[in-house]
């Protein structure tokens, strides 16, 4: 019956459209993005064609870009991480304490240990995920305060200051190649890396198995612990590497650096075509999200709007993009029913 | 049709309850929760100077009363499985709306009826969202969470309005004559009633339980699981909204950004007092002895010196903990069964 | 006023015997609220006293309220407060002052009947005039210029805005204020509006930011942009976070006046308070240790001096 | 035709498993599961439903850990805590459910964990694609590679499952119920790999109900019950009488008291339901005091039809009438109104909520009617529940047990209370006895049979043919969501039923 009859997908339109819907779920938000630098850009040129306009407008989103990246990974693991902003600002405080207290040492020595003290907060919380079996929302909504508390006990009233840093490893945070911001740079090698990972190594496939169905994923001897882990600290150290830069880009640091970025985060994720119940997405996504939600920001008050709305707009966003995702299912699930009805 | 199935055999009897009333009370989560808060208190009266003041009960009471009421709704929507984090944006916005009334001219009561009703709304879109286009409550609010917040920080910028009348914000401050209580506490133990005898008394409640411990299970069994979610939903946004009405009079100060971060500390103290993140398990007087216990346990703590962030990282321990330490309980409790079940297959396999 | 105010007094009359001083700031980890404390700690020791500072993680009024609460519960002698928003914490601090707390503000006051004492900066022509001075001599008295502010209700920011504005108005005909921007006191939010402002007015000559955390936030974009030497930028700031920007041209002058004599001043005014030495009237005077003596004046506020020019020449002198 | 290639019997089994224990909780699913596979044969595994067949094959897939018992593979003691253990041991196994990734493709489906990589460890999604294309070709299917699995049929999704298995290129290759969901042509080809992959020399567990599939490919077979191994012979030296007596223990017939009872008016009428892919034009009337057997394969669409009925599911088209008023669709508060009740077929996700007491449970459908002015109080529903617990015999020690801890048969027994509860006029039961044991089966059709006799009109959907045939006075047959036969309880044959259930009409 059914199984014979199918045709093989190379010829099968109906097939080969919802490839592309799709495909569109990343192409639709990246069009998107460019419909917003567009109408700003037309608004004001300065917003794309002046030195600064375009420096700002790859610089901005791309510490949210890297952490983006890593809450990606975790919600595809049918997880979620809200401790990232906490983590962030410890690594971002931990970096301007590392070059107050060692003077001289070495801008990669900073990285190694923000990335480190990143990984080793991520790893807390999956193997209490892991291992308690409690969800990850729980664990890192009071690691959320545990990490924060810690922040705030540690830095007190004292903030790092840009004169605290070498101008060496601020040049970082401000610097270009070839008129391209460092930071951005850094932060698309972080993106490509991730996506080739999730792609091509049988661990990345793995991370979408056990988001699209745990107990499947016990089922087929998949490591789920061990990969919900990774994921975590994963999620973690590019949490830890943001910090490190926000201090290189941002000079100051204060106990509330990083406060509200995990919703900014999973925002990214969400309207990015994540899906929060797992399995589904990419970092792709994730960044352009990134991206489309900070030059929306940026674009408001150019376009005339005041930024106060732009809290709105990014709301609209996420419950359209969730919307839009949940249509596209169902259609497509209408299809494939009717598909399995045509044959014969 | 009852005479069909009484068989021949004499009739069973069975009792109601495995273990005595006074276990089935004391061995919960909610008495060790209501038990720590006693302790708590105990503790502080005599280590923390000042504790035993009266107005230590007025200001508490008072400050965590936004907490007090929306963790009401937000205990029965995460009995059911779902999550609600737009709560402090529907204060914010219903605060907001109160502030722009009262500027525009009407007089309070009418003011504050408006933004309730602009909180109920608030709360029948997230319920819409989650039940008629099926989507996940923590991703539809996420995004409302953004776009309630954002209304209200749109509508009134980063400025104040402050100027509400005396009398209301008087009557706000007041304490039941003759009492350190404040008078909020009389709409709370309202609504805590009702609550509580909807959640534990009725149907309705009973259908909650069933929805969050098994949806499938509860559709077959005739609830309609759709339209009790859409309910529940609807209700947290009129009590924030509510809430939202309380805390601008308490402050005297409509803002946007008036209890940003709130919704965070009502999740915590909800699965504090003992409800199951997964649905279908805790109750209500557990979660008031939750709230209570961060509220008088950060109260002590600042009266003895200790900084905020210190409180917020107990706060998080507590938390951690305390699902932490369920589900240990929990997976002890299996291992137990599971022995006996073993002890069990083996006589009955040298019986075979 | 309610029930709960008697227990309370006779604890706020006993306390008043021993100098307890707590400090609250808009917000914990705020440099120039450091240095403040830090001058308010040092007029406590000399007096004889205990101090505490508290304070929330971010600058907003009705997590204020809960500091203002336990000062009142513990009963100490003075609170020292900035305010986050003049009216919000208005009801708090009767509430404390009820059961006896001395209430001083300093820096940003509340409406004048909440409190017993204000500790006033500088006059806010004084600052208005100070700033407007700076920056149309930096862009050669014509063009436009933003603020950049702290957030939209602090009051003595829109005091002197007000006033920064009628003063162009009145004598700067050729100098056009295209905007007033809001970095809400927090430092990435004041970065990237800066970086906002010189997008949106390409034109723009000058930016002047009354707060700390914007000058030097708003400093930090210009010193690598391509704006540097060609935006002036002046306002209120410390010289410990400007130094740098000073020293390699990105900024010429700033205006402040110094925050540790304000918690130094707003000390000893509560301490006298507390002895009943004076009460608040217009006309009372009082020994403010190194600083010497001071009268109240109208309104029960007390005026610190004229605000500071620091430049390159005398940046070098000061740590704060 | 046994092997004569099997070389040499001194060959240790390929696996082999004796006196094994497994329990969940109370329940002891497996009291004593042995079992022989010989390398180069194909070995039946035949049981009632809840005989314990799949949970032994979970501990030899390494999901469950056994409570005691030996476990040998090719006569080395094993003992695996992980399915990724056995797979490296060279065991493969299609388990009952398909248990696929539904956001993946059917090739990632297929190789996940075990892709093919090139030297550095990426994956070679040209070489994965052409192998699932091959394993396809071998079995005789046209799946689309690159499409997602999400809403395949059934059959396809257990194709899928097939082509993971034999990808493994395993030693041991262990199908439960592969066949369940698939028509001639598919098991045919399915066959043909199964007997190469024996001559290669593997060694074969099927698992199946079908007992002309298990002559046609076993070359030996074991028979379980309750739990216990029973017996394994050669398959040439029994018959299927032999074989029904072994897993039932008894003669088959006294298992269904058929007690005479007065049939009545209509009193449901379901015309012309139709839900695109689910079932098609489904008519059917049920009269007072009528048992109607619907027998079908698996996934024939039964169970979609009587839940369209109840109002758990949608359908587009047709109507339902009850006592000659129709039925508002989609509202199972409606159909409860008018006196319908449905025992769900799965019991513990649809019938029961598990960590609920009984008395929760059983007094869940009736909650409303027991509020006194819109309150409920603990004591009307423990008694109400007790009633019930005590006229079906429920064993439980107390009423605030948790539904979970009961055996299977006292779990059906609670949800029967349940629906017994709302004093029916229709009642739809779902595999009333799956996975019930033997005494408590019969209790089951007595009960059933009583109700009927005392007026109530009755569907009885059930995968176990005896039961259809002894207990219904009238079998309806469905396949593939149609309605393809309606037989008078004397016209009920085996024979006939199974032609209508299967296209080709091959009958055990
Ligand atoms: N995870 C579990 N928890 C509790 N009981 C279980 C579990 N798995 C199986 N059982 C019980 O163990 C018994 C044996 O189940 P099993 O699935 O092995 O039967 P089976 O022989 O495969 O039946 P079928 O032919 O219906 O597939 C049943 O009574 C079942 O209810
Ligand atoms: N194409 C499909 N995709 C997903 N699920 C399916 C598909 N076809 C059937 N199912 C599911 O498989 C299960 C078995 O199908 P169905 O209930 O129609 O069979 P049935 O005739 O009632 O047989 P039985 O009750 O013996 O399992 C159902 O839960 C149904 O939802
Ligand atoms: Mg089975
Ligand atoms: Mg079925």
């Amino acid at each position: 019956m059914t199984a014979v009859d199918t045709k093989p997908a190379a010829g099968n339109p109906v097939l080969r459209s919802i490839g592309h819907v799709l495909k569109a779920r990343e192409t639709g938000i990246a069009i998107a993005l460019i419909a917003v630098i567009v109408v700003a850009t037309v608004s004001n040129p300065n917003f794309l064609f002046s030195s600064d306009g375009f420096r700002d407008l790859l610089l901005t989103p791309s510490l949210l870009m890297v952490v983006a990246v890593g809450q990606a990974i975790v919600i595809i693991t049918r997880n979620v991480d809200l401790s990232v902003g906490s983590v962030l600002g410890l690594t971002a405080y931990l970096t301007g304490r590392l070059f107050i207290d060692i003077p001289g040492i070495p801008p990669v020595l900073v990285f190694v240990a923000g990335i480190g003290l990143g990984a080793l907060l991520g790893l807390i919380n999956g193997a209490l995920v892991a291992f308690a079996k409690v969800p990850a929302l729980v664990i890192t909504l009071g690691t959320l305060y545990i990490y924060r508390g810690i922040n705030v006990a540690w830095t007190g009233s004292d903030r790092i200051n840009a004169s605290d840093l070498p101008a060496g490893f601020r040049d970082l945070g401000t610097g270009e190649f070839l008129s391209i911001p460092l930071l951005t740079i850094f932060a698309v090698v972080v993106l490509v890396v991730a996506a080739w990972y999730l792609r091509n190594l049988r661990s990345g496939r793995e991370l979408y198995a056990i988001g699209s169905d745990p107990a499947a994923a016990h089922l087929y001897g998949l490591r789920v612990n061990r990969r919900v882990i990774g994921a975590f600290v994963v999620s973690g150290a590019l949490a830890g590497v943001a910090g490190v830069l926000y201090a290189a880009r941002y000079g100051t640091v204060s106990s509330s650096a990083g406060l509200g970025l995990e919703l900014q985060a999973i925002g990214a994720a969400v309207i990015g075509g994540v899906a929060i119940s797992g399995g589904v997405g990419s970092v792709w996504g994730a960044a352009i999200g990134a991206y489309l939600l900070l030059t929306i920001n940026r674009a408001l008050p150019i376009v005339g709007i005041q930024d106060f709305w732009q809290r709105a707009v990014v709301g609209v966003l996420i419950i359209g993009a969730i919307v839009l995702d949940r249509v596209l299912a169902v259609r497509q699930h209408r299809r494939l029913i009717e598909q399995r009805e045509e044959k014969p | 049709m009852t005479s069909a199935i009484d068989t021949e055999h004499g009739r069973r009897t069975y009792s109601a309850y495995a273990h005595p009333l006074w276990r089935r009370l004391l061995v919960t989560r909610e008495s060790a929760i209501i038990g720590l808060l006693f302790l708590v208190v105990i503790v502080a009266t005599f280590a923390v100077p000042n504790f035993d003041s009266p107005l230590t009960l007025t200001f508490l009471i008072r400050e965590i009363a936004p907490i007090l009421l929306i963790a009401l709704p937000m205990t029965l929507i995460i009995i059911t499985e779902e999550i609600d984090l737009s709560v402090a944006s529907i204060v914010g916005l219903s605060s907001v709306i109160t502030g722009l009334g009262v500027q525009a001219g009407w007089p309070l009561p009418f003011a504050a009826v408006v933004a309730i009703l602009v909180g109920t709304v608030a709360g029948s879109i997230n319920g819409a969202l989650v039940t008629f286009v099926g989507l996940p409550s923590l991703a539809v609010t996420i995004g409302t969470l953004a776009l309630f917040r954002g209304i209200a920080v749109g509508l009134l910028g980063t400025t104040a309005i402050s100027d509400f009348p005396e009398f209301w914000t008087d009557l706000t401050r007041m304490n039941i004559p003759g009492t350190p209580m404040p008078l909020i506490i009389v709409p709370f133990l309202v609504l805590a009633i009702i609550f509580g005898v909807l959640l534990h008394f009725t149907p309705f409640g009973r259908s909650l339980y069933a929805i969050g411990l098994n949806k499938e299970a509860a559709a077959f069994s005739g609830i309609n699981v759709g339209l009790t979610k859409f309910w529940l939903f609807v209700m947290s946004g009129a009590v924030s909204g509510y809430a939202g009405v309380y805390f601008t009079l308490l402050y005297n100060n409509a803002r946007g950004d008036n209890a940003t971060g709130l919704e965070l500390q009502i999740i915590a103290a909800v699965l504090l007092g003992g409800v199951s993140i997964f649905g279908g398990r805790g109750a209500l007087p557990g979660v008031i002895a939750g709230v209570l216990l961060i509220g008088t346990l950060s109260s002590a703590l600042r009266l003895a010196g200790v900084t905020s962030d210190i409180i917020n990282v107990i706060t998080g321990v507590l938390l951690v903990a305390s699902v932490v330490s369920a589900s240990f309980l929990a997976w002890l409790r299996t291992k137990r069964v599971a022995a006996i079940g073993r002890k069990k297959g083996r006589a009955e396999a040298s019986d075979g | 006023s309610d029930g709960s105010s008697d227990g309370g007094s006779s604890d706020g009359g006993d306390s008043s015997a021993d100098v307890s001083i707590t400090m609250l700031p808009k917000n914990l980890g705020n440099p120039y609220f450091d240095t403040s404390t830090g001058g308010a700690e040092e007029a406590v020791s000399e007096i004889g006293g205990t101090f505490e500072e508290v304070g929330p993680s971010e600058a907003s009024p009705t997590s204020q309220v809960q500091y203002i609460q336990t000062a009142a519960q513990q009963g100490v002698g003075g609170l020292i407060v900035s305010a986050n928003d003049p009216e919000a914490i208005c009801d708090a601090l009767d509430e404390a002052r009820s059961v006896g707390v001395k209430v001083v503000t300093f820096d940003s006051d509340t409406n004048p009947e909440c409190r017993d004492l204000f500790i006033n900066q500088a006059t806010a022509e004084g600052i208005a005039q100070v700033q407007v001075d700076l920056i149309t001599e930096q862009i050669g008295d014509e063009g436009q210029i933003a603020v950049l502010s702290a957030s939209a209700n602090a009051t003595n920011q829109n005091a002197w805005i007000e006033m920064m504005e009628a003063e162009l108005a009145a004598n700067h005909p050729n100098v056009e204020l295209v905007e007033i921007a809001y970095g809400d006191d927090d430092d990435q939010t004041s970065f990237d509006k800066t970086a906002a402002l010189l997008q949106t007015y390409p034109e723009l000559k000058g930016i002047v930011s009354p707060t700390t955390v914007g000058i030097a936030a708003a400093a930090r974009y210009l010193q690598t942009s391509e704006y540097k030497g060609e935006v002036a930028l002046t306002g209120l700031g410390t010289p410990n976070q400007m130094r740098e920007y000073v020293e390699d041209g990105t900024v010429t002058a700033f205006a402040l006046w110094n925050p540790a004599d304000l918690g130094y001043l707003a000390a000893y005014a509560t301490a006298a308070l507390i002895s009943g030495e004076i009460t608040g009237a217009e006309g009372d005077t009082f020994d403010a240790g190194t600083l010497g003596s001071y009268e109240v004046g109208a309104d029960a506020s007390v005026l610190l001096g004229d605000p500071y020019v620091f430049d390159a020449d005398n940046i070098g002198d000061f740590d704060f | 035709m046994v092997q004569t290639s099997t070389s040499a019997s001194a060959a240790p089994p390929a696996l082999e498993l004796s006196r094994v224990v497994k329990s969940f909780g109370a329940v002891v699913a497996l009291s004593s599961g042995s079992l022989t596979l010989e390398q180069g044969s194909i070995h039946a595994l035949i049981g009632e439903n809840g005989a314990g067949k799949s949970t032994l094959v979970k501990i030899v897939a390494g999901l469950y850990r056994r409570d005691s018992g030996d476990f040998r593979l090719r006569g080395e003691e094993v003992d695996f805590s992980n399915t990724a253990q056995s797979k490296a041991a060279g065991i493969a196994v299609i388990y009952q459910e398909p248990t696929l990734f539904p956001d993946l493709s059917v090739t990632e489906n297929i190789f996940m964990g075990r892709q093919p990589t090139n030297r550095f460890g990426r994956i070679d999604r040209k070489a994965m694609r052409t192998e699932a294309v091959e394993i396809f070709e071998r079995l005789g299917v046209r799946l689309d590679p690159d499409r997602l699995t999400e809403g395949l049929s059934i059959a396809d999704q257990q194709i899928i499952e097939i082509a993971k298995a034999i990808s493994l290129d395993a030693r041991v290759l262990i199908m439960d119920e592969p066949t369940a969901a698939l028509s001639g042509v598919e098991v045919e080809r399915l066959f043909a790999v199964a007997r190469s992959l024996r001559d290669e020399g593997r060694a074969l567990l099927f698992i199946s109900h079908r007992f002309d599939e298990v002559f046609d490919l076993c070359d030996t077979v074991t028979v379980m019950r309750d739990g216990k191994y029973i017996d394994t012979m050669p398959i040439s030296d029994t018959s299927i009488d032999e074989l029904v007596r072994l897993m039932v223990g008894r003669d088959v017939t006294e298992m269904f008291p058929k007690l005479p009872a007065e049939i009545g008016e209509d009193v449901l009428v379901v015309d012309g339901l139709t839900s695109t892919g689910v079932f098609h034009d489904i008519s059917f009337t049920v009269k007072s005091g009528e048992i109607v057997g619907l027998a079908g394969l698996v996934g024939a669409g039964r169970s979609e039809v009587v839940r369209a009925i109840f109002g758990v599911d949608h359908y587009e088209s047709g109507s339902v009438q009850v006592n000659g008023q129709p039925l508002r669709k989609g509202r199972p508060t409606a159909s409860m109104a008018q006196g319908i009740a449905l025992v769900p077929e799965d019991r513990r996700k649809q019938g029961l909520v598990l960590d609920q007491s009984v008395t929760r449970n059983v007094t869940l459908a009736i909650r409303k009617r027991l509020a006194k002015w819109g309150l409920i109080w603990g004591g009307l529903e423990n008694a109400s529940a007790e009633i019930w617990a005590s006229r079906l015999e429920v064993k439980t020690a107390a009423l605030d047990a948790e539904a979970g801890t009961l055996s299977g048969g006292n779990q059906q027994k609670v949800v029967l209370g349940k629906w017994l509860s709302t004093e029916p006029k229709v009642l739809i039961v779902d595999e009333p006895t799956r996975g019930i044991d033997v005494g408590t089966k019969a209790e089951v059709h007595r009960l059933i049979s009583k109700l009927a006799q005392d007026g109530l009109a009755i569907i009885m959907i059930s995968s176990e043919l005896p039961e259809v045939l002894g207990m219904a006075d009238r079998v309806l047959v469905m396949r593939e969501g149609r309605l393809t036969g309606e037989f008078d309880r004397a016209d009920a044959t085996p024979e006939a039923v199974m032609f209508a259930a299967t296209a080709e009409g091959a009958a055990a």
